[in-house]
């Protein structure tokens, strides 16, 4: 069943309230008992300038934007025309402007989509106290079915520190815009749900990436965290500073990511589980000392929010071209671990995770997101508890009654007996030299195999169960044909699987959460039968495709289907992909 | 923790390790490393409770030379670990050892910090003007006309760099300047900054006898310095700014600034409060 | 037909004047007209300690050690076996040992060598200042063939300036020495070429590879240098230090490896052609600001001389293990340059090479070397002189007159006319984030593919002729069996072809200088014909084999040969390797 | 280089481009762009003469509004592309223009050693005591007990960085504190900085109105020094020391060190002299 959605924008400048305007959607929305998501995208200035709320809403849980949208609702046209590659419009979409602002930029109708027109701010001018937003979000409620009740509930609780008078006005303009909405031309409605959050049917949480990124690591057990501010992570850092205070954790703001990372080695080396989140420049930054956590084997979990690249790049938009930085970015061969999050909750299981493997492996764990989902505001169901708790294997004696503690003592797992410390008779030095089983640094030959075996043995060998990769087949069967993603490149090709099933076709999905160590064994099973795929990546130059071939057997016919950032991919453009080469090999 | 009365007694050899140093026979090093065993000694700190952290060179083996923990990081970024390490196990003593490249070159944006943020850690530079371990290049302590490197071979021709002045600009707590031929005053003056809270920067003059044998006679140039410490900055400002570096064995400058101590609140919240935030 | 070649080590503790013996050795070799390789190991003391030379002699060029050593001469044996691993001794292998010194360490004798006594210290002592060494270099020239003739002139342009006494003295010990050769089990001794250089048929040069890289930098016309010293690649920097003085070019020494790498930048950016030489831990420093070359299209080139990761990892040995950084490193998609050197006098040839193609594409060509070639010195036939000179295609007035200035111009090369500052009307920002024709920042998706598809264009499309590999066939033709191989793994590559020739075996060498951008179509054509083929490499993980499969067609038969360092591969690991290959499809 | 009596006259406009800054209405950085266009005319330098290099960071866009040639690098990092920049060309004018988080929290350690290097470029910092550029976290300059930023709820609790005092005990050749409340004073001196041999700081109080709407306050706290400059460095850093930030419009400190300034030597040596020592 493909899925019953509608899509919508917001855009204006800056004063208009377009921010906030979205956000009073997506909680009405929440109260009515949908599911949605909410992107945001602004102009270059710090502050005020043009912005876009990109919204959608469905009566069951969605991970990805559609192909298009429904409907653009542009309180002014104040530079819209720059975010128009970013808000597809076709026939079928409206767009709704308000006539004081004049008419709509060419950029914007090269769907040739249907037009009308709205006058919200002479409507709302004949309120007292009412702003245009209110009206836009009282027409779009009216559009797309959204119960006023709804938002009734999310205004008195937004402004109920204004005064009732503060709601009155804000009701009496969505009123009018509601009203008004009956002369405008039709959107997909979608069907009420519920009335209020309480007569829902199923426990939802509304929370962006960047959170469910914050509460992920704290749930796995990190309880120090250093911060240096860049886009699009700082959220994950704001979220964790008061976050942190309250379970007994704290964060500490670093002069800069060297320091940051530094300062986590040194606190995870102290036994306290530690993060940071950072963005590709703050992640190239870190390297060097990666390389030092993979070597003196320190865990630790450093988060990347991607951002386009490459240097500075497009700091306000996503991309997924970081992986071969976070696969192989480190100098000599260093293994560590490299897991992704495909969805906005999936950020909370896959951190959480995160910070399990780092800790039982002893090993730095790089978690990837993107400014895509680290920025969105989904509702989603309440996600589940998980078992995944940080649990280091320490040591509190030696091995053997009298003998010097082995810090990197050689066992079969890899992984040794960690004195933290505060232990007596386990004093020992952690080094990022080349060293013997003590730690004492050594150029022979014989330690450097020995140890290098070692750390990429505890990684190799490790169970990772079924969390390497979310697989799903349509329903009818996997069929010969397989979508391969990672990321959130995931929503879509989840989706497009969907729409290609319910055309009756037959493929199976597999999105990769660990895409380091690499797991040759479970993808083989997982491509048991399959002799076409599609590689879909939002990346210039393909890194994940390359990445698949260096390490795994792919079906002979694959196909690469990628592009840089900023744009996602739509469900369509898989789904396309896939009946193209389908109908290649029929 | 044992009562004052019941503490253990402990020799500075307790707080050494079996390994052989790599250095250089004559190398300053060796006496910093006594010195501090007998300071630990001094203080009767039980080794366990102990890390010692470092980036590279010479100087920045000290670790695996004691008994106590030890943290050999990469080059010029011990002083944040040692952060790190503190502000997430403030129960443990921290030491910082290094050179003056490790810590004023590569690592100079952690000092201003670490002077700044004022964490109750003690820093023990043993700056010999040189970078040993790369086999003798000039440091940003170095004099301008050192011609003794290839790399530089008419001089750095730049003013050296004054870590004691820069480190009171940047708000250490505890200064003080000492030199490897004196080891006595050494151990006691790093006794001195392990005892005071906050960011402590101990200076050590140590020769570099191979790529700057001519630092052999610091042992005769240096002398006590004459007045006591102050604990005006502005005071001390001017004094450093003006000292020609071979004032030693004393205690330069306190300050009373509270270290940087954020504490673990042992609040009831729980992870399950901060989810309700995000429940419909 | 094989090489004739005798190879031998000189070990002892560093007050035994090993480094300087060999040395003289190597000077003496070279009076001879022979060719050589010289290699050194020397324990974790900063001064002093033990030390190992490992030379290799033989009548025409050689780029490889061999599998094991004829003889090794130890002057005592303070903790030589340390070196055990690297000096294979067989039991045709001969340990002279000095009987004042006692036994030689059991390590030593794995490969049940022959061994004899030679009292090099008493034969010393009965000299007036004889030392030794002395004594070692005359047994060893008397065994391996070397004429005292040749010894003479080294020892008097050595040791000139200490006046006769000194000279007669060194002669006499080493006379000693040679006579006492007699007396000694034989060793293959080689033919003299020459009694002195002049008689010599082939001019020929001795250098080492960082100086043959820092030589190779200054010829492509590098006149700015930014360092901050490593090991091991200090030694390009201080071998540039008075050299660039001499032609007109400055090195500045700087803070840290982010500066020198910004320093670069900043000096490439005001016209002046500009590198850096650094080693692992200093590459990932210079990673985010090498994305800022690519991003604001700065040509630099910085030279990466590998020692052994991660981390800090083992400093003065060699591995070939910083090729995923080099190739992968940068965050986001960032293409750029990625060249290897494949032997001591391939430094100055890629090194020259990789400033002309920085130039002339303005991006930042890396260069990757080893430890082992870079610390090796080399008597080699005089390099050719070499056509590359760095050349930017500068901009002197805009495209078209009174427009302005498009620093990023879309151009069918990908290369746009760069200003250099100072030309009056072209000023511009060149800039880090993403940006439009003029340099403007812009985070149009448009804008971004534009320039992502500019900057990898220009280097796709750029034409490097031959020199992307080093190919060579057996005698015979090559074959389906082919080597494909980069950097120091070359030399014994090329020698296990020379005997799997000899012995009538048929394969071809592909030894890749140009790592990125791939080149698909050469290799195709390098390929055609060819069914199997090992890969060889040095690093842990098999990283080439990992980057061959992503981007290129390899063999069905194919098999990766790989090992971490130190030890590089003896041309017998490799040419086993072709033979069971070979076996195995016969 | 035409000599002064031809000097072509300019006028600010003449430093500006055509672009729209994307600074918050308000900003003190609109003034500071001012002034740095204004002293260029002032010095009518052509403007292809000049270079302008910044990190990232709002203040940091500087270089796009200007006319001169321009270089907008990573953050922390424009001194030393300035740094290669003025050592490779001598002739250009070199400015480097920036915030106190690109400045002097990743950037510090650059910071300390342009300062101790005194290549000839002249420093002008916005301190708006905030990250403006990432939405309002604390800076090095930023007091201990500002609790504005999400990251750090309850104030830094840090002493703040003193950039003059570091400045002046790390080398810096000449050193002024603006207020953007005053462009014309701020040209003037940026004028005096350009012509100063050595690298100039000049930092100006430059507020963010939009994280530190409180600093529009600055306009009316700032004052004039009473004293004019020194060229003493330790009577400098006493009066830094004990000087309040506010004291502007007068340069504090010129000193008198020759800027570091290698020669590229037209020797007559050649590549082929360099092979030669190669040759057998
Ligand atoms: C990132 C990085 N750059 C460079 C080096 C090489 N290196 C090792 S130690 C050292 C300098 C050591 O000087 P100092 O700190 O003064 O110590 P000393 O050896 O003099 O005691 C350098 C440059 C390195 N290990 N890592
Ligand atoms: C390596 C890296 N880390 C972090 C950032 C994010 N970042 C951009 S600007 C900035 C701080 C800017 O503060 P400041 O220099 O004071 O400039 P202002 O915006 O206040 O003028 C930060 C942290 C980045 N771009 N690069
Ligand atoms: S090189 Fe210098 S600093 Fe290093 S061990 Fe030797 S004497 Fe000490
Ligand atoms: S955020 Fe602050 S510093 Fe940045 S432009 Fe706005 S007012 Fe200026
Ligand atoms: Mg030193
Ligand atoms: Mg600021």
């Amino acid at each position: 069943m493909t899925i019953n959605s509608v899509s919508l924008v917001i855009a204006g400048s800056g004063g208009a309230g377009v921010v906030t305007a979205g956000s009073l959607l997506l909680d009405a929305a929440a109260q009515a008992g949908w599911y949605a998501l909410m992107s945001r995208s602004s102009g270059p200035q710090i502050r005020g300038g043009e912005a876009a709320a990109m919204l959608r809403f469905a009566t069951e849980p969605i991970m990805s934007h559609d192909d298009s949208f429904h409907l653009l609702m542009a309180i002014d046209w104040d530079n819209i025309g720059r975010f128009s590659a970013e808000i597809p419009l076709v026939a079928e979409s409206l767009i709704v402007g308000d006539p004081a602002h004049g008419a709509a930029p060419a950029a914007l109708l090269a769907g040739r989509p249907r037009q009308a027109a709205l006058a919200m701010s002479e409507i709302a001018g004949r309120i007292e106290n009412g702003r245009p937003n209110m009206v836009a979000l009282g027409a779009i409620a009216g559009l797309i079915g959204l119960p006023p009740e709804a938002m009734q509930a999310v205004v008195e609780k937004n402004l109920g520190r204004k005064g009732q008078a503060a709601i009155d006005a804000s009701m009496a303009a969505f009123h009018a815009g509601f009203a008004a909405a009956a002369d405008l031309p039709a959107t997909p409605k979608l069907p009420t749900v519920a009335t209020s959050v309480a007569a829902a049917t199923e426990p939802r949480w509304s929370i962006t990436g960047n959170e469910a990124t914050g509460l992920g690591v704290i749930r796995g057990g990190v309880r120090f965290v250093a911060a240096y501010p860049i886009t699009p992570a700082t959220e994950v850092l704001e979220w964790l500073a008061p976050s942190l205070a309250k379970v007994g954790g704290m964060l500490v703001q670093a002069e800069d990511e060297l320091a940051s990372i530094n300062q986590i080695i040194g606190a995870s080396y102290g036994g306290v589980p530690a993060m940071t989140a950072t963005s590709g420049p703050g992640l190239s930054l870190m390297i060097e000392s990666l390389g030092l956590a993979v070597a003196a084997e320190v865990p630790l979990v450093v988060v990347d929010v991607m951002r386009v690249g490459p240097s500075t790049g497009i700091a306000t938009k996503s991309e997924q071209s970081d992986l071969n930085i976070a696969v192989y970015g480190l100098h000599g061969d260093a293994p560590h671990i490299v897991v992704a999050a495909n969805s906005v909750p999936d950020c909370l299981f896959t951190t959480q995770w995160a910070v399990h493997l780092a800790e039982a492996m002893q090993a730095p764990a790089l978690v990837l997101t993107d400014q895509a989902m680290g920025q969105a505001r989904a509702i989603v169901p309440k996600p589940a508890e998980l078992a995944f708790i940080g649990q280091r294997l320490t040591a509190s004696a030696p091995a053997v009654e009298g003998e010097r503690y082995k810090r990197y003592a050689m066992t079969a797992s890899g992984v040794s007996p960690m004195a933290i410390p505060g232990t007596p008779g386990l004093t020992h030095t952690a080094d990022g030299l080349e060293h013997n089983e003590f730690g004492t640094p050594s150029s022979q030959a014989s330690d450097h195999h020995a140890q290098m075996d070692k750390r990429s043995r505890k990684l190799t060998q490790f169970n990772y169960g079924d969390h390497w990769a979310d697989i799903e087949d349509s329903e009818v069967g996997a069929g010969d044909t397989a979508i391969i993603t990672w990321g959130s490149s995931t929503g879509p090709a989840r989706e497009a699987l969907q729409r290609f099933s319910a055309a009756g076709g037959r493929a199976r999905l597999i999105s990769l959460r660990l895409i380091a160590p690499v797991q040759p064994e479970k993808m083989a099973e997982a491509l048991a039968g399959i002799k076409r795929a599609v590689v879909v990546e939002q990346s210039h130059s393909g890194q994940f495709y390359r990445m698949l071939r260096a390490f795994y057997e792919l079906p002979a016919q694959t196909v690469s289907l990628h592009h840089g950032g900023p744009l996602a991919f739509g469900p369509k453009q898989i789904l396309d992909q896939l009946n193209q080469l389908n109908a290649g090999s029929a | 923790m044992e009562s004052c009365a019941q503490k253990k007694k402990y020799a500075a050899k307790d707080y050494k390790s079996d390994l052989k140093p790599i250095w250089c026979p004559g190398c300053g090093d060796y006496t910093v490393l006594n010195a501090i065993t007998r300071a630990l000694a001094e203080l009767a700190l039980p080794p366990e409770e102990v890390a010692v952290v470092s980036g590279i060179g010479c100087s920045s083996r000290i670790p695996a030379y004691t008994s106590v923990y030890g943290f050999h990081g990469v080059h010029g970024r011990a002083l944040p670990v040692a952060t790190g390490l503190k502000l997430a196990r403030p129960d443990l003593t921290v030491l910082v050892t290094g050179g003056d490249g490790d810590g004023f070159s590569i690592g100079g944006n952690h000092f201003l910090h670490a002077c700044r943020r004022n964490v109750d850690i003690t820093y023990i530079v043993m700056d010999n003007q040189v970078y040993g371990m790369t086999k003798g290049q000039a440091s940003p302590t170095t004099a301008p006309d050192w011609e003794g490197s290839k790399l530089t071979p008419e001089g750095t021709g730049i003013n050296p760099f004054q870590p004691l002045v820069v480190g009171l600009a940047s708000g250490a707590n505890f200064i003080a300047r000492v030199s490897s031929s004196d080891p006595v005053n050494m151990a006691r003056i790093i006794v001195e900054a392990i005892q005071h809270p906050g960011f402590s920067l101990v200076q050590v003059l140590s020769p570099c006898v191979t790529f700057r044998p001519e630092q052999q006679e610091w042992r005769d140039i240096v002398r006590t310095a004459v007045v006591d410490y102050t604990d005006d900055a502005a005071r001390a400002a001017r004094r450093l700014m003006t000292d020609d570096g071979f004032n030693v064995g004393k205690v330069l400058y306190k300050g009373s600034r509270p270290p940087f101590r954020p504490e673990f609140e042992n609040t009831n919240g729980s992870v399950t409060e901060l989810e309700a935030r995000f429940a419909l």
